[in-house]
């Protein structure tokens, strides 16, 4: 049975990168992962001020630019062309992971494959052993943002839970999220576990709950 | 009268031996030193350990560049240290077929260790991969808390970089996220050798704006290398 | 919208507590934030560490600020950690009389040390010192043949710092050797303040040309403070 | 008896200076400590192209300004004015150290206390009680620079000997020199100790020993 069938619509890549766009309050400094992460800026007013990072040394990252200002030379971290804001300013790669590593940045979004109740995040390989290794710089923006918020799909394409009392994947870090956001909810981590901030219309906390392993609490 | 320039690849690539770590500039193909990766396929070293941001050849996310590849179909690289590998490209064939070893570092990990051995510091602690596979076999120890790895300087024999514009004392430019790993890389290399879109006379560049310091450069080949396109 | 310009010498002091460390920047009277030490003064925050290059008032070589002196005049520095103290100054008196400690330690390492808590760095190895006075204490761990010094990081509460430029996200320019110490301890301040000769509008920096990036930066007041005077 | 009156005459600070620049090639980076090291630049050809580090982030220091073209903002390690030659540049405390540090320079000439035979070099402090301590740059520098040079006078001011078998006052680095220049002589650290290169005119080299502590050897 359809989850629409059930009496509620879960929200797509856009939906999901619209609603942590709502929680990004003028003023911060942001690194927005790749994926639906990137997608989140164009959420993000103009007129609210939010100042983008990306991991190759680009601080103050605008939209994707019209095709008259294309510029070859400014590419973001998923290596697509961007432009600059006024104020916006390149640093070298060591003074980018300065930035990300000293705890400069007021919030990362990251994707992820799995969360933990405890904040533990798992979101680069899908076993210890596989031959290819996808790091980049997620280690590093998980352990340095003041904050590290996750967004992802609620479940796997088979249904499995993302959202565990422990990760089975192997680790970006520990203990480093403090908030999920999903197709379904907004969980918070806090010391007690995971709170429920936030569900799509017509969702109950135990047809939530039921969507996940980790024990759900009611805010 | 100092001048760097070269004036051919052959004098650009003079000298590198087989065995040597050759640190590759550039991020999703900005910055990338093409010229000089094809300069050195065809000079032939071999053996070599390349440090280069992403390894794995695919469509997205810090796509390898072409000259890395190319050596390492053809055998030329024994080991990669770089933050991205993907399975289904040519590199990770090549570790799993055993013909070649990886290691895959933090991002920043890479760029401090790269940073580290321009500056003369051996080693530094930091607590990006604490708790995970990246920790296995190092040293760990807690600061404020925190459980932090201790990582060692990365230096290479050899740096290639991409700038935008140079003068005969080597003093370079970038141009916007063309900087990347450009100006690090060139602290940590033994022998630094750029390449440059364009060329200024001397006290062309603004003192102030002189991004890397003739100091760390060797040598500089111009090449009007054209704009960056989108990997592939 | 951004506005990280504060009004008045009151707003940019504001918060500032007992106990703080205090990272002071500049090099021979040249990127010196003289006027927010004025404010510091005023502002009466005691018990302070203060983090200097020089903390001896004497005629040459990396003479310690009046604003600096003045502090410890006025009994308000608990300790000073710099790269050079003479015991002929007021602050060499200060600390054979006992009434404030010091921390001398080389210049490179008082960089590094700022610079890696900046970067999030919490220890590092380094050659400077080892077989010397400086090395006494700390652990000793031998890199390639050589003795080298695990030093920390060096945070300031604050860092107090002058540019030459600022725009309304708090990105930063120097002027020449007004460089010096003030980029670091921008990333290194918990709270970071900067006075600044001028004012540009968002946008008129090129993005390539500023140095200290807005992030690292919390609260600007203008001062045209004019040119650095020779240390007395 | 005065050094005169015994047939050579000893050179002074400038004589010193202009002996060591003698020996500095064009290309070579170079840092120059404060005292008779920062006379050095004097004395070196403007068409020799040395580039000149100090300490405080610039590389590329030219000579003292006319008075026309004075720049407050622009002073070396001493403090003193001075200005900027093209293709000069500025960076920021933590780049300057790892210039010093990471090994770029070709050469430090620093003045000295006191120099052992195994290069040794003592140039801080009379005694590790001090209250006042004055290292400044000289630590790293001293393990930095590629080759380290002193200049100083042969012996102190009451005629003790400065080149010793063993320093007396607190190291600034171990057997970090390689070459000494004095007023009297210019002498290579070697593994088979110090080896005499130059001598003043009319000084043999018995009364340079009688006035060294450290066992010379001839070239």
């Amino acid at each position: 049975m359809s989850d629409t069938a059930q009496g509620f619509r879960p929200l797509g890549r856009t939906g999901m990168a619209a609603r942590v766009a709502q929680d990004i309050p003028a003023g911060w400094y942001v690194n927005l992962g790749i994926g639906i992460p990137t997608l989140i800026a164009d959420h993000i007013p103009a007129e609210r001020e939010v100042v983008l990072h990306s991991e190759n040394g680009v601080l103050g990252m605008g939209p994707a630019p019209q095709p008259y200002e294309e510029n070859p030379w400014l590419v973001n971290a998923s290596t697509q062309r961007v432009t600059i804001r006024a104020g916006g300013s390149f640093v070298h790669h060591a003074d980018s992971f300065a930035i990300v590593r000293g705890g400069h940045l007021d919030l990362c979004v990251l994707g992820g494959f799995q969360v933990a109740e405890n904040g533990d995040l798992a979101n680069w390989a899908h076993s210890a052993t596989e031959a290819g290794r996808q790091i980049g710089g997620a280690m590093d923006l998980a352990v340095g943002a003041k904050r590290v918020w996750v967004v992802m799909e609620h479940v796997t394409k088979d249904g499995q839970p993302r959202i565990l009392s422990h990760c089975t994947y192997p680790l970006t870090a520990a203990g480093c999220v403090s908030r999920i956001y999903t197709n379904l909810a907004v969980l918070e981590v806090t010391p007690k576990g995971l709170v429920v901030l936030d569900r799509v219309p017509g969702l109950s906390f135990e047809a939530l709950q039921a969507r996940t392993e980790a024990v759900l609490q009611q805010a | 009268m100092i001048d760097k320039f070269v004036r051919s690849m052959a004098e650009a690539m003079n000298g590198i031996r087989d065995g040597s770590t050759i640190l590759v500039a550039g991020f999703g193909e900005v910055g990338v030193p093409h010229a000089l990766l094809d300069g050195l396929i065809e000079q032939g070293a071999s053996n070599l350990t390349i440090v280069v941001n992403s390894a794995g050849r695919v469509h997205k996310t810090g796509d390898a560049t072409a000259g890395v590849v190319r050596l390492i179909e053809l055998g030329r690289v024994r080991k990669v240290i770089t933050t991205f590998l993907r399975s289904q490209s040519l590199a990770g064939e090549a570790v799993r077929a055993g013909r070649m070893e990886a290691e895959v570092v933090p991002q920043g990990t890479l760029a401090e260790r790269i940073r580290a051995a321009g500056a003369g510091v051996p080693a530094f602690f930091t607590p990006t991969g604490a708790g995970t596979l990246v920790a296995q076999g190092k040293e760990v120890r807690e600061y404020g808390g925190r459980p932090c790895v201790l990582e060692t300087a990365l230096p290479g024999d050899v740096a290639l970089i991409e700038a935008w514009c140079a003068d005969r004392w080597g003093n370079l430019t970038y141009k916007d996220s063309g900087r990347n790993f450009n100006p690090i890389m060139a602290m940590a290399g033994g022998l630094t050798i750029a390449q440059t879109h364009h060329v200024c006379d001397l006290g062309q560049l603004p003192a102030n704006d002189i991004v890397t310091p003739g100091i760390f450069v060797d040598r500089v080949l111009h090449v009007a290398a054209g704009a960056p396109t989108l990997p592939r």
